[in-house]
C-alpha cells in the first residue's frame, strides 16, 4: 500500500461504486453474489485499517477509537450480505425494490465508513444523513403500509434530530472559530479537540446539549428512541442486523466524539451525567417494555435500546475502565444482536410469521438453529462467555466501585432485561415446535444463517475472553481516547 | 465589528426579521398565509446569506444565498401550494395547542434561547452571540409549529422554519466551512420530506400516513 | 490399678444395667397396679417373658426382608452402647471420656430409627402409622433434649455426661432456678422417648392409638423379645440418666474402692426405685392425651429448657 | 477506580509468568481437556459410544481434581497463580489455588468422579445432554481456581448457563420449562448481586484480584452492603432460604447424576463464594454481629428445608429438599464462624469452621449417593413418584444397602459421616453462649433447637424415603417388575457408600487434612478440632471417636446376636402376614397397594403438627356415606412461603410498571417528536440553570 494512499476514502467509495455496479444487475442470484462480492473487498480494504499509520488525513482520521468500528461494519456488512443471499431468496422483490435494496444497502454500508472515518465533523453530519436516508429507503422497501409507516417515522424523527445535530456542529465551530482560522481545520475533530480546553465553555455545552439530542436520536437512547423498534421489526429481515448492529454505533460514536471535545474543557458541564441519564433511561424503559413484546424481531429491537442506553452509561461514567466497557459493549452487542437476528429473522421466514406464538420450539424442529438462537440470545442477556458479560461486569463493577447508588437502578434493569430475554429464548427455542410455513426458503439457506451466527458468536466469545495482546492494547488505547 | 456598526444592524435586522416571521407563522390561521410567510422568511434567508456574503466577502455564500431564494422563497411553497390544491386539505389550522398559548410558549423559548447564550462570555464576537440567539429561537419556534400544528403541510412549514434557523446560524458565523455543501444537504433533505408529503399523499397528519388502507398499525396490536 | 478398677465399673455396671432393666419395668408396672387396687405381677415378669418369647420360634411374613431381621438385633446394640455410657453407681468408668450427651442422643436415634424401619418392612397400616408418629415425637422431643444439655453445658462447660454430673455432685453450682426448669423439660423428654403415659401407653390394645407397640405387631420370638427388652434397656437408661444428672448423691467418685461402689449402688438403688414410684404415681394420676396434643406437650418442654438456657444467660451475666 | 491495578498489572498483559507451579499446570490442563470433551460432544454427540468417551474422560479429569486438590492440601497451596496466555480484554486470566478452594476442588473431584461414574454405566440419555456435562464440570472448577472477581464470576455463570441446558434437557415437559426458566433468572439474579458485592471492594482496592481486596477490607455500611450482597447472589445459588425457590424444581428435572453434581457440588461452590467474600476478603476484623444474619438464614433454610422434604412424594425433589436443609448446617457454621472471630474466641471459631466444612464434604458425599441411588431406581422400577415404589429391597438389594448407609447419613445417625458434621455443629452452637452479648446467645440457643429439630425432620424424612421405596410391598405393576442395575451403576453406587462410611470413621483425618482451608477461614494459623481418631470440642472436655463408637456397636451386636441365638436356635418360619387380622383383597400379585402405608400418609403426622403452620398445608378427606360403594379421597396440599412473598408479589411489580411503560411506545410520530422536543427544551433550561447556578 503506498504511504498516501487514501485508504478510508477507498473504504468509502468501494460500496458505491460497487452499488453503480449493483444498479446494472438485474437478476436476483448475481446481484445477491454481487453484493457478497463487493462486501467482501470492503473488508479485506478494511482490514487494511489495522496497518494504517493511523492519524489525520485530509476529511478523515483514523485512530483506536473508530477503527475497530470500522472493521467491524464491514465484517458485520459481509455477514449480512451472505445472510441475504438467502434471505432474499424469501423475500420475493420486483426488480425495482431488488436494485432498491442492493443499492440502498451498499450507499448505507459507505456511508457508515465515512460517518466513523470523518475527521471533520461537517462531513461526519453529511455521511450520517446520508446513512439514514439510505435506511429510510431500506425499511420502506417492501412498500407495505407497516413498512412505509416505519419508515416515515424513521424519516422524520430522525430528520429532526440531524438538523439539531447540524445546529450543534455549527455552535462548535463558533466555539473554535477565534483560534481557527478560515479553511477545514475549523471543523477538524482533532483540531477541536486540541482547541477545546481554550474554547469558551458555554458555547462548548450548547453544542454538545444539540449533539447529543441530535446523534442520540440515531443512537435510539430514550426518550429519542421511538423509530426504533417500529424500522427495525419492518424493513427487510437482513437489515435489522445492519441498523442495529452499525448504525446506532456510528451514532454513538459521534456522540462520544463530541463528548470528548467538551469533555476537554475544565469548566465546561461534564458531559458524563448527561450520558448517564439517557443510559438509565434507556435500560429502565426497554427492560420492562421487553416483558409486553409480542413480536420476536421488536423484543431484539428493544433489547438493541436496552444495550446502547448501558453503553451510553458506562462512557457517561468515563474514566478509561468505564470507556473501555463501553467500547466492549459496543462491539460485543454489534456481533451478537446481529447473530440474533439473523436467527429469529430465519425463524421468521421459516415460520412464516415473526409473532413469538408463531415461532417455538425451534430446537426440536431445527436443532442447529434452535440451539445457535438460544446461545445467541444467552450472548445478548450477558451470560459468559461472550463479550456482553466481561463489559457488563466490567460496567457493573466500575458503576459499585465509583458511583454505588448507581448498583440497585442498573442491577434492577440488568436483571429484569436479562429475565425478559431468558423467557424469549426459552419461548422461541424450547418446547413444542411449531408448524413451518407451506413456502419456507430451500434448506440451503439455513447454511447461510447459520456460518454467520457462529463466525459472530465465536468472535464475541473471543473478543470477552481470548482477545490477543494487540487488539486488547489496542483497545485499551480507544478507552483512554473519550475521556 | 461591534455594535452601532451598519453590517452588524443590518445582519441583526435580518435576522430579527426572520424571527419575527416565525412568531407569525405560529400566529397565522390559514394555510395560505402560512406558506406565504415562509416564503417571505426563506427570501429574508436569502437576504441575510447574501449579506453576509458581502460582509465576510465569502463568494460562496452568494451561492447559499441563490439557492436558498429559489428552493426557499419560490419552489417549495409553490409546491406547497400545489398540494393544499391538489389533495384539497383543509385551508384553516388545527392546532394541538392553541395560537394564544403557543405563541406563549414560543415567548418562553426565546427566553430560554437568550438564557442559554447569555453566559457566553465576550471572548466570542457579540455579533454570534446575538446570532446565535436568534438563530436558536428560531429553530426552536419551527420544533414548536411541528408540534403544535396537525396539519401535515403545516408542520412542513415547521420543519423548514427550523432548516431556516439552522442556515441563518450557519451564516451568521464568519468563515464557516462547507456552508454551501451542509445547507444543500440540509435542504436535500426538506426537499424529500416534501417529496413524502406528495409521494404517500399525507392528508392530514403525518402520524397517518394516509395510502386509504393504513391502519394504525405500531407493530403489535393483536 | 486405676484403669483396672475403670474397667471393671464399667463391667459392673453393664452388668447391673441389663439385669436392671427388666425390673425396673417390673417394679414401675407392679407400683402402677398397686396403685390402682390390683395386686399385680411380680416384678419379675417381664423377666420371665422375655425368656419365655426367647424360646419361641420367630415367625416372619412372606413379604419381610433382611432388616426385620437385623433391625432387632441393631436397635438393642445401639440400647446397649448407649447404656453402657450412662453412669449408675459410679463415675469414671472405662467409656466415660465417651460418655457424651449429643453421642447419646445419638444412638437413641439409631435405636429409633432401626425400630421404625421393622415397623416400615412388611409394609402393614399399623407399622407405618406408628413408625411416622415415632419419628414426629422425636422431632419435637430432641430440640427440647438440646436445649437441656445446653444448660448443662453452660454450667458444666462441657456436654460429657460423667464430667457434668461429677460437677453438679461437687455441688459448685448450688441450687439454681435453670436446672429445675432443665429437670421439668428432661423428665417430658423421658416420657416421650420411652412411650409412657400420657404420650403413649405401652399397655394399650387399641392398635389406633398405639405408637411404640404399633411397630412391633410383626415381630415374635427372639425378636419381640430383643424389642421389650431394648425398651426396657431405654426406660432404664433415661431414669438412670436423670438420675445421674439431677440427682448425682452418693454414687462413688472417680478411682474409688469397692467399698465407695457399694454404697454408690445402694444410693443408685434408693434413687432408682424412687423414680419407679414416682412414674408409676405420674402414670396412674393422669389420662394418655390425643396424639395430636403431644407437640404441645413437647413444645411446653422445649419453652422450659430455652427458658433455663437463658436464665443462665442473664443470671451467670457471661460476659 | 484506577484502570492499572485492573487484574494482572492492568494493561500491560503480562506474559512473563512465574515458572508455573505443576499442580496448577495440571489444574489448567483438566480444564482444558474438560473444554475439549464438551467441544468434541458436539459433532459426535449421536455416535454411540460418544457418551462412554465424555463420561470417561470426566471421570478421569474428575480423579486429577481429587489429585491436584489432596497435593495443594498436603504439600501446600503453590504461591504464585499461573498467568494463562489469554484473557478479559483487560488482563490475562489467571488460576490459583488456596487451602480453601483446594478443599472445595476435592469435594468437587468426589462427587464428579461418582457422578461420571454412574453415567457410564447408565443408559445414554439424548445427545443433547453430553456437551454440557463437562463444561459443568468446568465452570465449577474455573470457578474454585479463581484468583480474581471476573473468572470466578465467569466460572460461576458458564456454570449456571450450562446446567441450565442440562435442566432443560427434556424441554418437551412445561414443568421443567418453568423450571429451567426460573432457574436460569436465579442465576442471573445471584450473578447480578455478586458483581456489584465484589465492585464494592475493588472499589477500596482499587483492583479486582483477591490479593488487592484483601489488602484492602471495607467498613461501616459498604461493608454491611457486601454482606448484604454476598448473601443474596451466593444465597441464590446456593438454595438458602428465602432465595430457593428454584431448587427443588430444577435439581430433579436434569438426569440423575447431574442432579447429584448439581446438589452435591453446585451448591457447595455457591457456599464457596460466600466464604471466599465474607470470611476471606472481608478481612478477619469485621464484628461478630456479622454472623447473625448467616445463623438466621440458615437455620430458616435447615427447618424449611427438611420440613418440606418430609411432605414431597417425588423421591428426587425430596432428596433437593434436603439438600437445602444440609447447606443450612454449612452455613450455620460459616456464621458462628463469623461471630466467634468478631469476638476473637480463635478456637471455636475454629470448631465452627471445621464443622461447615466438615458438613459441606460429608453432605457432598453422600447426597451424591442418594440421587445416584434415585437415578438407579428410576432406572431399574421406572418411577421417581413414593407412591409408585415399594419393596425394591428384594429386587435391587445392592442399591437398597447403598441407599440405607446414604439414608443413614442424611439422618445424621452415629457412627456416619453425617453425625460427625452435625456433632461439630452442635458443639459450636452449644458454645455460642460464649459471645458475650444475650441477643446473639439467645439467637445461637434458638438456632441450636431449631438445627436438632431438623436433624430430627431429617431422620423423619429419610426414614420415610428408604421405608416407602425399598421396604414394604411394592405399588405399581411396573415396580413389582424391578430388577438391579447394571454393574458399573452398581459399582459407582458403592464408591460414594464406600466413602461416606470412611468419612464417618475419620473425620479427625480429615480436619486434619482441612487445616489450610481453616487457616483461610479463621484468619490465624487455627488448630482443628480433633485429636488422632477424637473430634474434640470446648477445649477437649468433649469428645467423639467414632471409631470407638464403630468398634462398640459391632461388638455388641455380634455379641448380643450370638447370646440370643444360643439361647433360642430355632430357625425362623415364614408366615402370612398378621397385620392384625386384616387381609387386603387379591389384588394381583403383590396385595393391594392402597392397603400400604401411602407418602401423604406417612407425612400426615408432620403435616399437621408443623406443615399447617409453615408450609400452609392443606388437606381434605371426603367419605363416602354409608352404603355408597365409591372409594373415599384423601388430598394434602401445600404452598412454600416464598412463591407468595417474594416471587408472586415481584412478577406483579413488573408487570405494573411494564404496563406503565407501555403507554410511552403507543405514540403519534407527533407525540414522538413532543418527546425529544421536551427532552431538548429540558435539557437547554438545565444548561441555563448550570451555567446561571
Amino acid at each position: 500500500m503506498p504511504a498516501g494512499f487514501p485508504l478510508p476514502w477507498a473504504l468509502v467509495f468501494l460500496p458505491w461504486v460497487g452499488a453503480l455496479l449493483l444498479v446494472a444487475l438485474p437478476r436476483e442470484r448475481p446481484a445477491a453474489l454481487a453484493n457478497i462480492a463487493v462486501s467482501a473487498a470492503g473488508f479485506v480494504l478494511s482490514l487494511l485499517l489495522l496497518w494504517h499509520p493511523g492519524g489525520t488525513q485530509g476529511w478523515t482520521h483514523v485512530d483506536a477509537l473508530n477503527l475497530p468500528l470500522v472493521v467491524l461494519s464491514f465484517l458485520v456488512g459481509l455477514t449480512t450480505a451472505v445472510f441475504s443471499l438467502g434471505a432474499i431468496a424469501a423475500e420475493r422483490f420486483d426488480l425495482l425494490r431488488l436494485r432498491a435494496y442492493h443499492v440502498a444497502f451498499q450507499v448505507f454500508m459507505g456511508a457508515q465508513a465515512l460517518a466513523l472515518l470523518a475527521d471533520n465533523m461537517g462531513v461526519m453530519w453529511v455521511a450520517i444523513e446520508i446513512a439514514t436516508l439510505a435506511s429510510v429507503l431500506i425499511v420502506a422497501v417492501h412498500g407495505t403500509p407497516p413498512a412505509i409507516e416505519a419508515a416515515w417515522k424513521l424519516f422524520i424523527l430522525c430528520g429532526v434530530g440531524i438538523a439539531l445535530a447540524l445546529f450543534g456542529t455549527i455552535v462548535l465551530y463558533l466555539a473554535a472559530q477565534p483560534f481557527v482560522g478560515h479553511g477545514d481545520s475549523g471543523l477538524s475533530w482533532t483540531v477541536l479537540h486540541g482547541l477545546a480546553a481554550r474554547c469558551d465553555p458555554g458555547v462548548l455545552n450548547l453544542a454538545f446539549v444539540f449533539l447529543l439530542v441530535g446523534y442520540g436520536t440515531k443512537a435510539g437512547l430514550v426518550p429519542l428512541h421511538s423509530w426504533l423498534p417500529d424500522a427495525e421489526a419492518e424493513g427487510p429481515i437482513a437489515i435489522s442486523a445492519v441498523l442495529s448492529g452499525l448504525l446506532l454505533n456510528a451514532a454513538l460514536h459521534a456522540v462520544l466524539r463530541a463528548k470528548a471535545i467538551v469533555g476537554a474543557h475544565p469548566d465546561a458541564v461534564a458531559p458524563g451525567p448527561f450520558l448517564v441519564a439517557f443510559g438509565l433511561a434507556s435500560l429502565g424503559l426497554a427492560a420492562f417494555a421487553l416483558w409486553r413484546r409480542r413480536d420476536a424481531r421488536r423484543f431484539f429491537a428493544w433489547s438493541s435500546i436496552e444495550h446502547m442506553g448501558l453503553a451510553a452509561l458506562a462512557f457517561g461514567l468515563g474514566g478509561a475502565t468505564a470507556n473501555l466497557a463501553g467500547l466492549l459493549h459496543m462491539l460485543g452487542h454489534s456481533l451478537a444482536k446481529s447473530a440474533v437476528f439473523f436467527g429469529v429473522g430465519h425463524a421468521a421466514q421459516l415460520k412464516g410469521s415473526q409473532k413469538v406464538a408463531d415461532i417455538g420450539g425451534l430446537a426440536a424442529s431445527h436443532p442447529g438453529l434452535g440451539w445457535a438462537l438460544a446461545l445467541g440470545i444467552a450472548a445478548v442477556a450477558g451470560l459468559p462467555p461472550f463479550a456482553l458479560f466481561a463489559s457488563e461486569f466490567l460496567l457493573l463493577v466500575e458503576a459499585a466501585a465509583t458511583r454505588w447508588w448507581l448498583i440497585l437502578p442498573l442491577g434492577i434493569g440488568l436483571l429484569t432485561a436479562a429475565a425478559a430475554k431468558i423467557h424469549m429464548m426459552q419461548a422461541l427455542c424450547l418446547g413444542d415446535p411449531t408448524p413451518d410455513s407451506d413456502d419456507a426458503p430451500p434448506a440451503w439457506t439455513e447454511r447461510t444463517t447459520l456460518g454467520p451466527i457462529w463466525l459472530h458468536l465465536g468472535l464475541a466469545l473471543a473478543l470477552g475472553a481470548a482477545l490477543p495482546a494487540p487488539l486488547a492494547a489496542l483497545l485499551d488505547a480507544a478507552a483512554r481516547i473519550p475521556g | 465589528m461591534t455594535f452601532g456598526q451598519l453590517p452588524y444592524d443590518v445582519a441583526h435586522l435580518l435576522g430579527g426579521g426572520m424571527l419575527l416571521l416565525s412568531f407569525m407563522l405560529l400566529y397565522q390561521r390559514r394555510v395560505g398565509a402560512v406558506i406565504n410567510a415562509l416564503a417571505m422568511q426563506g427570501g429574508i434567508l436569502a437576504a441575510a446569506a447574501a449579506w453576509q456574503g458581502v460582509v465576510q466577502d465569502a463568494p460562496q455564500l452568494f451561492l447559499t444565498a441563490l439557492i436558498a431564494f429559489a428552493a426557499k422563497a419560490v419552489l417549495i411553497p409553490l409546491a406547497l401550494r400545489h398540494l393544499l390544491r391538489r389533495l384539497d386539505l383543509h385551508r384553516t389550522v388545527e392546532t394541538a395547542l392553541g395560537v394564544g398559548p403557543s405563541m406563549i410558549a414560543g415567548v418562553a423559548l426565546v427566553a430560554l434561547a437568550i438564557l442559554v447564550v447569555l453566559p457566553i462570555t465576550a471572548g466570542v464576537r457579540a455579533i454570534a452571540r446575538e446570532d446565535l440567539a436568534l438563530a436558536l429561537s428560531v429553530v426552536l419556534l419551527g420544533m414548536l409549529m411541528m408540534i403544535t400544528r396537525r396539519n401535515a403541510i403545516l408542520q412542513v412549514v415547521g420543519l423548514m422554519t427550523l432548516e431556516n434557523g439552522l442556515i441563518l446560524a450557519a451564516v451568521g458565523v464568519a468563515g464557516m466551512p462547507l456552508v454551501v455543501e451542509l445547507s444543500t444537504a440540509a435542504l436535500v433533505m426538506m426537499l424529500l420530506v416534501v417529496g413524502g408529503v406528495f409521494v404517500f399523499q399525507i392528508r392530514e397528519r403525518f402520524d397517518t400516513v394516509d395510502i386509504g388502507f393504513l391502519e394504525r398499525h405500531r407493530g403489535e396490536s393483536p | 490399678m486405676e484403669t483396672f478398677g475403670a474397667i471393671l465399673t464399667q463391667v459392673l455396671h453393664l452388668a447391673l444395667m441389663l439385669a436392671a432393666a427388666p425390673l425396673v419395668v417390673g417394679v414401675t408396672r407392679w407400683l402402677k397396679a398397686r396403685m390402682m387396687g390390683r395386686r399385680g405381677a411380680s416384678p419379675l415378669q417381664p423377666a420371665r417373658d422375655l425368656d419365655k418369647l426367647l424360646r419361641k420360634t420367630p415367625v416372619l411374613a412372606e413379604n419381610a426382608s433382611l432388616v426385620s431381621e437385623a433391625a432387632p438385633y441393631a436397635g438393642f446394640a445401639a440400647c446397649l452402647v448407649a447404656i453402657a455410657l450412662v453412669p449408675s453407681f459410679a463415675r469414671g468408668m472405662a467409656f466415660a471420656p465417651l460418655s457424651d450427651l449429643i453421642l447419646l442422643a445419638g444412638l437413641l436415634a439409631f435405636a429409633r430409627m432401626a425400630l421404625a424401619l421393622a415397623g416400615m418392612d412388611v409394609g402393614t397400616a399399623f407399622g407405618g402409622l406408628g413408625a411416622a408418629r415415632e419419628m414426629s415425637f422425636a422431632v419435637f422431643a430432641e430440640p427440647a433434649l438440646l436445649l437441656c444439655v445446653l444448660t448443662f453445658a453452660i454450667l458444666a462447660g462441657t456436654t460429657n455426661l460423667d464430667l457434668i454430673a461429677t460437677t453438679i455432685r461437687d455441688g459448685a453450682l448450688g441450687l439454681r432456678v435453670s436446672l429445675a426448669l432443665a429437670a421439668m423439660a428432661m423428665l417430658a423428654v423421658a416420657v416421650a422417648e420411652n412411650a409412657r403415659i400420657p404420650v403413649d401407653n405401652p399397655a394399650t390394645h387399641l392398635e389406633l392409638t398405639m405408637v411404640h407397640e404399633a411397630m412391633l405387631l410383626e415381630s415374635s420370638g427372639r425378636h419381640l423379645a430383643l424389642w421389650e427388652y431394648q425398651s426396657a434397656l431405654r426406660l432404664t437408661l433415661w431414669l438412670s440418666l436423670l438420675v445421674a444428672v439431677f440427682l448425682p448423691f452418693g454414687a462413688a467418685p472417680e478411682a474409688s474402692g469397692p467399698l465407695a461402689w457399694a454404697a454408690g449402688l445402694v444410693a443408685w438403688l434408693a434413687k432408682m426405685g424412687a423414680m419407679c414410684l414416682g412414674l408409676a404415681g405420674f402414670e396412674s394420676a393422669i389420662a394418655k392425651m390425643r396424639v395430636f396434643r403431644v407437640p404441645e406437650f413437647l413444645g411446653a418442654a422445649l419453652l422450659l429448657a430455652l427458658l433455663a438456657a437463658a436464665l443462665l444467660f442473664v443470671s451467670t451475666g457471661l460476659a | 477506580m484506577a484502570l492499572a491495578p485492573l487484574g494482572a498489572g492492568g494493561y500491560t498483559r503480562s506474559r512473563e509468568s512465574p515458572p508455573p507451579v505443576a499442580v496448577l499446570t495440571a489444574l489448567a490442563l483438566c480444564l482444558g481437556v474438560l473444554v475439549l470433551l464438551g467441544a468434541l460432544a458436539v459433532p459426535l454427540g449421536r455416535h454411540r459410544q460418544a457418551g462412554r468417551l465424555v463420561h470417561g474422560g470426566c471421570l478421569i479429569v474428575a480423579l486429577g481434581f481429587v489429585a491436584v486438590a489432596l497435593t495443594a492440601l498436603l504439600a501446600g497451596a503453590p504461591a504464585e497463580p499461573l498467568v494463562l496466555p489469554f484473557g478479559p480484554p483487560w488482563a490475562a486470566a489467571r488460576l490459583g489455588l488456596d487451602g480453601l478452594s483446594a478443599w472445595f476442588l476435592l469435594l468437587l473431584g468426589v462427587t464428579g468422579a461418582c457422578a461420571s461414574f454412574f453415567a457410564l454405566g447408565h443408559p445414554p440419555g439424548p445427545a443433547r445432554t453430553l456437551p454440557p456435562f463437562p463444561l459443568f464440570l468446568a465452570g465449577m472448577a474455573l470457578t474454585l481456581a479463581a484468583t480474581d472477581a471476573f473468572v470466578l464470576l465467569l466460572g460461576f455463570e458458564l456454570m449456571s448457563l450450562v446446567s441450565w441446558a442440562l435442566v432443560a434437557a427434556d424441554h418437551e415437559k412445561p414443568e421443567n420449562r418453568a423450571a429451567a426458566r426460573l432457574y436460569l433468572i436465579f442465576a442471573v439474579l445471584a450473578g447480578g448481586c455478586l458483581v456489584p458485592a465484589f465492585g464494592l471492594l475493588a472499589g477500596n482496592a482499587g483492583g479486582i484480584t483477591f490479593e488487592a481486596m484483601r489488602a484492602a477490607p471495607p467498613e461501616g455500611w459498604g461493608a454491611a452492603a457486601v454482606l448484604a450482597l454476598a448473601l443474596a447472589g451466593a444465597g441464590a445459588k446456593a438454595g438458602l432460604v428465602p432465595f430457593h425457590a428454584w431448587l427443588p424444581l430444577a435439581h430433579p428435572a436434569a438426569p440423575s447424576h447431574v442432579s447429584a453434581l448439581m446438589s452435591g457440588a453446585m451448591t457447595k461452590v455457591a457456599v464457596y463464594v460466600l466464604a471466599r467474600l465474607l470470611l476471606d476478603l472481608c478481612g478477619p476484623a469485621q464484628p461478630s454481629w456479622w454472623g447473625i444474619p448467616l445463623l438466621v438464614l440458615g437455620a430458616g433454610s435447615a427447618l424449611l428445608g427438611a420440613l418440606r422434604a418430609n411432605l414431597e412424594d417425588d423421591s428426587k425433589t425430596l432428596l433437593a429438599c434436603s439438600t437445602i436443609e444440609n447447606i443450612g448446617f454449612v452455613v450455620l457454621g460459616l456464621g458462628l464462624a463469623l461471630a466467634f472471630r468478631g469476638a476473637d474466641l480463635g478456637p471455636l471459631a475454629a470448631l465452627a469452621a471445621g464443622a461447615a466444612l466438615l458438613h459441606a464434604l460429608n453432605h457432598g458425599v453422600f447426597k451424591t449417593l442418594l440421587f445416584l441411588v434415585a437415578g438407579a431406581v428410576l432406572h431399574g422400577a421406572g418411577s421417581r413418584r413414593l407412591d409408585r415404589l415399594g419393596g425394591l429391597i428384594h429386587a435391587m438389594p445392592v442399591t437398597a444397602g447403598c441407599a440405607l448407609v446414604g439414608a443413614a447419613a442424611a439422618a445424621s445417625l452415629p457412627p456416619l459421616s453425617g453425625f460427625a458434621s452435625e456433632w461439630l455443629l452442635l458443639q459450636s452452637l452449644l458454645a455460642g453462649w460464649r459471645v458475650s452479648d444475650i441477643g446473639f446467645q439467645v439467637i445461637t440457643a434458638a438456632a441450636a433447637a431449631i438445627a436438632a429439630m431438623a436433624a430430627a425432620l431429617a431422620a423423619a424424612a429419610m426414614l420415610r424415603l428408604f421405608g416407602l421405596v425399598f421396604l414394604g410391598r411394592p405399588r405399581s405393576p411396573r415396580g413389582a417388575g424391578a430388577e438391579e442395575v447394571s454393574a458399573i451403576e452398581r459399582g459407582a453406587l458403592l464408591l460414594p457408600t464406600a466413602l461416606t462410611l470412611l468419612l464417618g470413621l475419620f473425620p479427625g483425618v480429615l480436619l486434619g487434612l482441612a487445616a489450610p482451608a481453616l487457616r483461610v477461614l479463621t484468619g490465624r494459623p487455627a488448630e482443628a478440632p480433633a485429636r488422632g481418631a477424637w473430634l474434640t470440642a470446648g477445649e477437649g472436655a468433649a469428645g467423639y471417636a467414632p471409631l470407638a463408637v464403630a468398634l462398640l456397636l459391632a461388638v455388641a451386636f455380634l455379641g448380643v446376636a450370638l447370646l440370643v441365638r444360643r439361647r433360642s436356635p430355632n430357625a425362623t418360619q415364614r408366615g402370612p402376614v398378621w397385620n392384625c387380622g386384616f387381609i387386603d383383597g387379591p389384588f394381583g400379585p403383590f396385595g393391594d397397594p392402597l392397603a400400604q402405608p401411602s407418602a401423604g400418609g406417612i407425612a400426615q403426622p408432620l403435616r399437621r403438627m408443623l406443615g399447617e403452620n409453615l408450609l400452609r398445608a392443606r388437606e381434605s378427606v371426603e367419605m363416602p356415606r354409608p352404603g355408597e360403594t365409591r372409594p373415599g379421597h384423601y388430598a394434602s396440599s401445600f404452598e412454600d412461603p416464598s412463591g407468595p412473598l417474594l416471587i408472586a408479589p415481584a412478577a406483579a411489580l413488573r408487570d405494573r410498571i411494564a404496563a406503565q411503560a407501555e403507554r410511552l411506545r403507543d405514540l403519534t410520530i407527533r407525540q414522538c417528536l413532543s418527546l425529544s422536543f421536551a427532552a431538548l427544551v429540558g435539557l437547554l433550561a438545565l444548561l441555563a440553570w448550570l451555567e446561571a447556578g
